[in-house]
């Protein structure tokens, strides 16, 4: 049915969608070249938040780049917290204690909750469902209380120090969060899923559209439930864990199909593996110290170093080199979502327009981790 | 034989006069950065780099190494550039990883001229080069040597500068 | 000097004006515009907590013809300035801007030594009417900053009726 | 006074104060409905409960510059707005609202009221097309479709109604279903001949999908899909061009509400045969309205392909054979 028709190179025109549109979440522009409805062409054009956070990286020492961590992928903040910590960390040859280890995975896997439901919501907005978008931000603000309480902030965290966190956890935090999983756990069948996972129209727009074959999520360095949404079994949590993860008991959604709905099934998946690991780690909470003694100033030796995390979108690397000094001299930010993004070229050609956008949302696009 | 050896061996296509993978025979990769370390493939420790296999090569070997690492199934994660401005040159760093359950990341770098910035590029073996190319010759001005598009991709459609060059001012 | 009565008018202008901005102030319809992390708390307003429509500004329209105050949230990067600038001329008037979040006010955190791509606040390009500031600022705040809109537009303040620094005397 | 003449003006101005006032206060249930079905309370601080909301905004559009972008066709981007509005408000001319509530009486009022909605349409592709925006462009291009592919089980749908009832009069096929709800034409009970029986509710279901469909409503929304196409023909009208098109639809809405009324549900006709009267009417219509506006905020979008596909190949077949059956059944009993 929605098989392309060919046209003569001079019936098609270019639409331009963004750097302000309603669909690109964000300042991502989209050339389309387009004939009538259908995608002959599309060439995402970056850089409208670039940001210069390497650039950052290398003008301040290393402590003075935790706050920018938190503003490149702001729906999952912690983790990039966790995930520059990790390098550094593993650069200095600093020992994180174990209470520290388990409030890093409980925070990260919380911010996980709030960052899949705000997918959820601005996924179901550019498929033009309003409603979802405010009863999954009536859940996501609970969490946010809970990590507000003790980051001290809702949304660009800067909660994690080399060496541990910055603060530690209180029992009312610990209450609270059972309690947001048992409120979110409840919701999720009856509201989420009742209501727009089996709803009709949803699954008729979205099933079949933007496959993604497991070789070309391949080719383009997919990774994150875009990767998993394509069969391939991987998320770093697993494959190499870091952190405590490794003593925890959960799995890794995966769906062979490579379409939209996979990749929809895969996130609302993970939200309940990430209550899984929270109430894991709640009930096994070390006692102990939340942080190591580390040095005012960090001068890690030198060498090159990789430290990756999974973030709510994928693959989060860091490749950090030292050259003995107190800056970094060369920090490389491998952002899940850049890799993701750029296979949206060739999946797109042939597509409606509306089709074309529903796998766009699909791929949880932030922007500024793109850019960076 | 473990995973990282077998990738080690695949790699070692690259240098037809060795005949074994250096275990730590090469040096620490720090010595790469005093012009200590020879051409070659090392195992370096996963758990205290992030890196399990470090090849070092020259910058035409870059695409043969990329095919190998397509036919075994490795995927790029990244490819960036590191400007050793006191040594007069820019290191250029590939980084593959794979999709199994033993840790293996394979990092490919490769050391070329400052002033004359040119290494052939991947992109038409593993796509996801393209933009990782682009960005970094955004960012250093290295020419990927038949790069289909090498425009700017984050800096706007006019920028001449490379800001991540450490004698960058603004 | 003796004061002189001027003839009332009977077409009053002056109490039309007020009742248009009355009304302009009552319906302020921000524009479907997030550049950076601050849209996330933008949309946090228009969420069931904070609500943003009590106060009938809830429609967010995607076109800058339709809407009236541009929120512009998020970092501007010089690439991206002409185009917000491009929308900015696009609304009809009588139009407005709230700079939110420190990155529109003045470049925030990148505003470094080697900013070679941040625009240092919107209003280099832009005539700003409120500044919020906060690294993002809290829903609250939005709030504020067009209930601020709102008192600049009408000249008097909706709610709460009493003035900041009467509030803080009474802790 | 000669009443011939009185008679309908004084009720075309009734009538397009109360379209006026629909047009505006519906956009206000509107936002207070959404609100509710998502746990806020909508406008509050405009007024009590948000009374003078429509109010302020309906100054507001009106008191915004009016912007003539460049590049556009300026006669026709002016036109298109009013042209949204015109028929709208001439259709609620000829709707018998109660046995005597009428502005005039036309012998063909269900023709008319057809073909007053497809100019209708013709203001969606004027102004997209006016418009010079390529998304304006593409809203239009659907906007034409999708009507086309509409307005094809509808009138199938209303000529069985015509077949069985013998009129094309409003008034007439309002009058017939008199006297309590089993005699309304939706309800398969006791009263109808068996060919009522069988195809009615599946011709009702039929109709409503349509009337949601021709006044670009969600979800089928597709001229005017926000996250795909902006605003759709509207993205280049600001101040009151783009408020006449917003009125304009919510009038449609009316009138598609109004016309479900009289053809299925029996019109001013109180149920339990309790003495009927404007007021059932009026309820009757504001059920569907809340209707359409639950349905809209619970759904999401469709995509144009699978719009059409349910057209051409669920609704219009689907009719046709329901226009077939009604045939055949009247011929033999």
């Amino acid at each position: 049915m929605n098989e392309p028709v060919q046209c003569r190179a001079d019936e098609t025109f270019v639409l331009n969608l963004g750097p302000q549109h309603p669909a690109t979440h964000g300042v991502l522009r989209v050339k389309l070249t387009m004939d009538g409805e259908y995608i002959v062409n599309a060439e995402p054009v970056l850089g409208y938040i670039h940001r210069m956070h390497e650039k950052m990286a290398e003008d301040g020492t290393f402590a003075q780049f935790m706050p920018n961590t938190a503003r490149m992928d702001y729906l999952h903040a912690l983790a990039y917290n966790h995930g520059y910590c990790l390098a550094v960390e593993r650069a200095a040859g600093i020992e994180v204690p174990e209470r520290a280890e388990y409030i890093r995975v409980i925070t990260v896997e919380l911010n996980r909750l709030t960052s899949h439901l705000l997918w959820w919501a601005a996924f179901l907005l550019d498929l033009g469902g309003f409603s979802p978008l405010l009863y999954a931000f009536d859940d996501r603000e609970q969490i946010l209380d809970l990590l507000e309480r003790i980051t001290g902030s809702r949304l660009t965290y800067c909660y994690f120090r080399f060496g541990g966190v910055y603060n530690d956890i209180d029992d009312v935090f610990i209450t609270g969060t059972y309690a947001v999983i048992k409120r979110l756990r409840s919701r999720l069948p009856r509201l989420y899923h009742d209501l727009v996972t089996h709803n009709i129209i949803l699954k008729k727009r979205i099933t079949g559209i933007g496959i993604l074959s497991r070789e070309q999520a391949r080719r383009y360095g997919c990774t994150g439930p875009v990767a998993r949404g394509s069969g391939i079994d991987y998320d770093v949590r697993k494959n190499e864990p870091y952190s405590v993860y490794s003593e925890f008991d959960f799995e890794v959604p995966v769906y062979e199909e490579g379409d939209s709905m996979a990749r929809y099934m895969v996130r609302m998946d993970e939200i309940e593996q990430s209550m899984r690991i929270i109430e894991q780690a709640l009930d096994k909470l070390p006692d102990g110290p939340v942080r190591a003694k580390v040095p005012k100033i960090l001068k890690p030796p030198a060498g090159d170093y990789w430290a990756s995390v999974e973030t709510a979108r994928g693959d989060l690397g860091h490749r950090l080199v030292c050259d003995g000094g107190k800056n970094p001299y060369k920090l490389k930010l491998r952002s899940p979502t850049f890799s993701n993004l750029s296979c949206f070229g060739e999946v797109a050609e042939g597509m409606l327009l509306a089709d074309a956008l529903a796998f766009m949302g699909s791929l949880d696009l932030v922007i500024p981790e793109i850019d960076r | 034989m473990s995973f990282v050896e077998e990738t080690g061996n695949s790699l070692l296509a690259l240098f037809p006069q060795s005949t074994n993978v250096d275990k730590k025979s090469a040096g620490e990769p720090e010595a790469v950065e005093k012009g200590a370390r020879r051409h070659g493939i090392m195992i370096t420790d996963h758990a205290e780099r992030g890196t399990a296999v470090d090849v070092f090569c020259a910058p035409e070997q870059v695409v043969a190494a990329a095919k190998i690492m397509d036919e075994i199934g490795f995927f790029l994660e990244a490819v960036t550039g590191v400007d050793w401005i006191k040594e007069d040159r820019l290191e250029v760093i590939y980084d593959y990883n794979h999709y199994g359950f033993e840790p293996c990341r394979v990092v490919i770098r490769t050391f070329i001229s400052r002033t004359e910035p040119e290494i052939p590029t991947i992109s038409h073996i593993l796509p996801a080069a393209d933009w990782h190319e682009r960005e970094t010759h955004d960012f250093y001005g290295i020419r990927f040597a038949g790069h289909p598009n090498l425009v700017p991709l984050l800096l706007s459609e006019d920028a001449d500068f490379h800001p991540l060059l450490k004698d960058f001012t603004p | 000097m003796g004061t002189e009565t001027l003839p009332t008018s009977v077409v009053q202008l002056a109490s039309l004006d007020k009742l248009l901005n009355l009304c302009r102030a009552n319906s302020l319809w921000p524009m479907t515009f997030g550049l950076a992390c601050c849209a996330i708390e933008m949309m946090c307003t228009g969420g069931s907590r904070f609500d943003i429509s009590r106060f009938g500004a809830e429609v967010f329209r995607p076109s800058p013809r339709q809407s009236d105050v541009m929120i512009v949230a998020g970092t501007i990067t010089k690439k991206m300035a002409p185009a917000v600038k491009t929308l900015y001329d696009q609304m009809p008037e009588p139009k407005w801007v709230i700079a939110m979040g420190n990155c529109a006010i003045s470049g925030g955190p990148f505003k470094c030594k080697n900013n070679y791509n941040v625009v240092e606040g919107a209003d280099q390009f832009l005539p700003v009417d409120v500044y919020i500031p906060g690294c993002p600022p809290r829903p609250e705040a939005l709030l504020e900053g067009i209930m601020t809109l709102e008192e600049k537009i009408t000249g008097r303040r909706r709610w709460p009726r009493r003035q900041p620094e009467h509030i803080g005397s009474l802790t | 006074m000669d009443t011939s003449i009185w008679r309908p003006i004084l009720y075309l101005l009734g009538f397009m104060a109360f379209a006026g006032l629909n047009a505006a206060y519906l956009g206000w249930c509107e936002r207070k409905g959404a609100a509710r079905i998502q746990r806020r309370t909508g406008p509050m601080e405009v007024g009590p409960q948000g009374l003078w909301q429509p109010l302020a905004d309906g100054l507001k559009l009106m008191s915004k510059q009016l912007l003539i972008p460049q590049g556009v066709d300026g006669i026709l981007f002016r036109v298109a707005p009013i042209l949204a509005m015109i028929p709208a408000l001439t259709s609620m001319a000829v709707i018998p609202f109660a046995g005597n509530v009428q502005a005039r009486a036309v012998g063909l009022s269900v023709l008319l009221i057809f073909a007053l909605a497809s100019v209708g349409m013709m203001a969606v592709l004027l102004g997209g097309w006016a418009s010079g925006n390529k998304y304006s462009l593409i809203s239009a291009a659907r906007a034409v479709s999708q009507n086309l592919a509409y307005e094809i089980p509808m009138l199938v749908t209303v000529i069985t109604i015509v077949m069985l009832t013998g009129t094309m009069n409003l008034e007439q096929i309002a009058a017939a279903q008199q006297g309590g709800f089993w005699n309304w034409n939706i309800f398969p009970v006791a009263g109808h001949s068996l060919a009522q029986a069988i195809i009615m509710p599946i011709s009702f279901v039929i109709f409503f999908i349509c009337s949601v469909a021709e006044t670009n409503r969600a979800p089928f929304d597709m001229a005017e899909a926000e996250s795909e196409l902006i605003a759709g023909h509207m993205t280049e009208y600001g101040s009151m061009g783009f408020g006449l098109f917003m009125m304009g639809e919510y009038l449609n809405m009316v009138i598609g509400a109004c016309l479900i009324t009289i053809l299925f549900l029996g019109g001013w006709d109180g149920p339990l045969g309790l003495s009927g009267g404007i007021w059932w009417f009026l309820a009757k219509i504001y059920l569907l309205l809340f209707t359409v506006i639950w349905v809209r905020w619970t759904y999401p979008r469709t995509q144009i392909y699978k719009l059409l596909n349910l057209s051409w190949k669920i609704l219009i077949p689907f009719s046709l054979v329901n226009l077939v059956l009604t045939a055949a059944f009247i011929k033999i009993f």
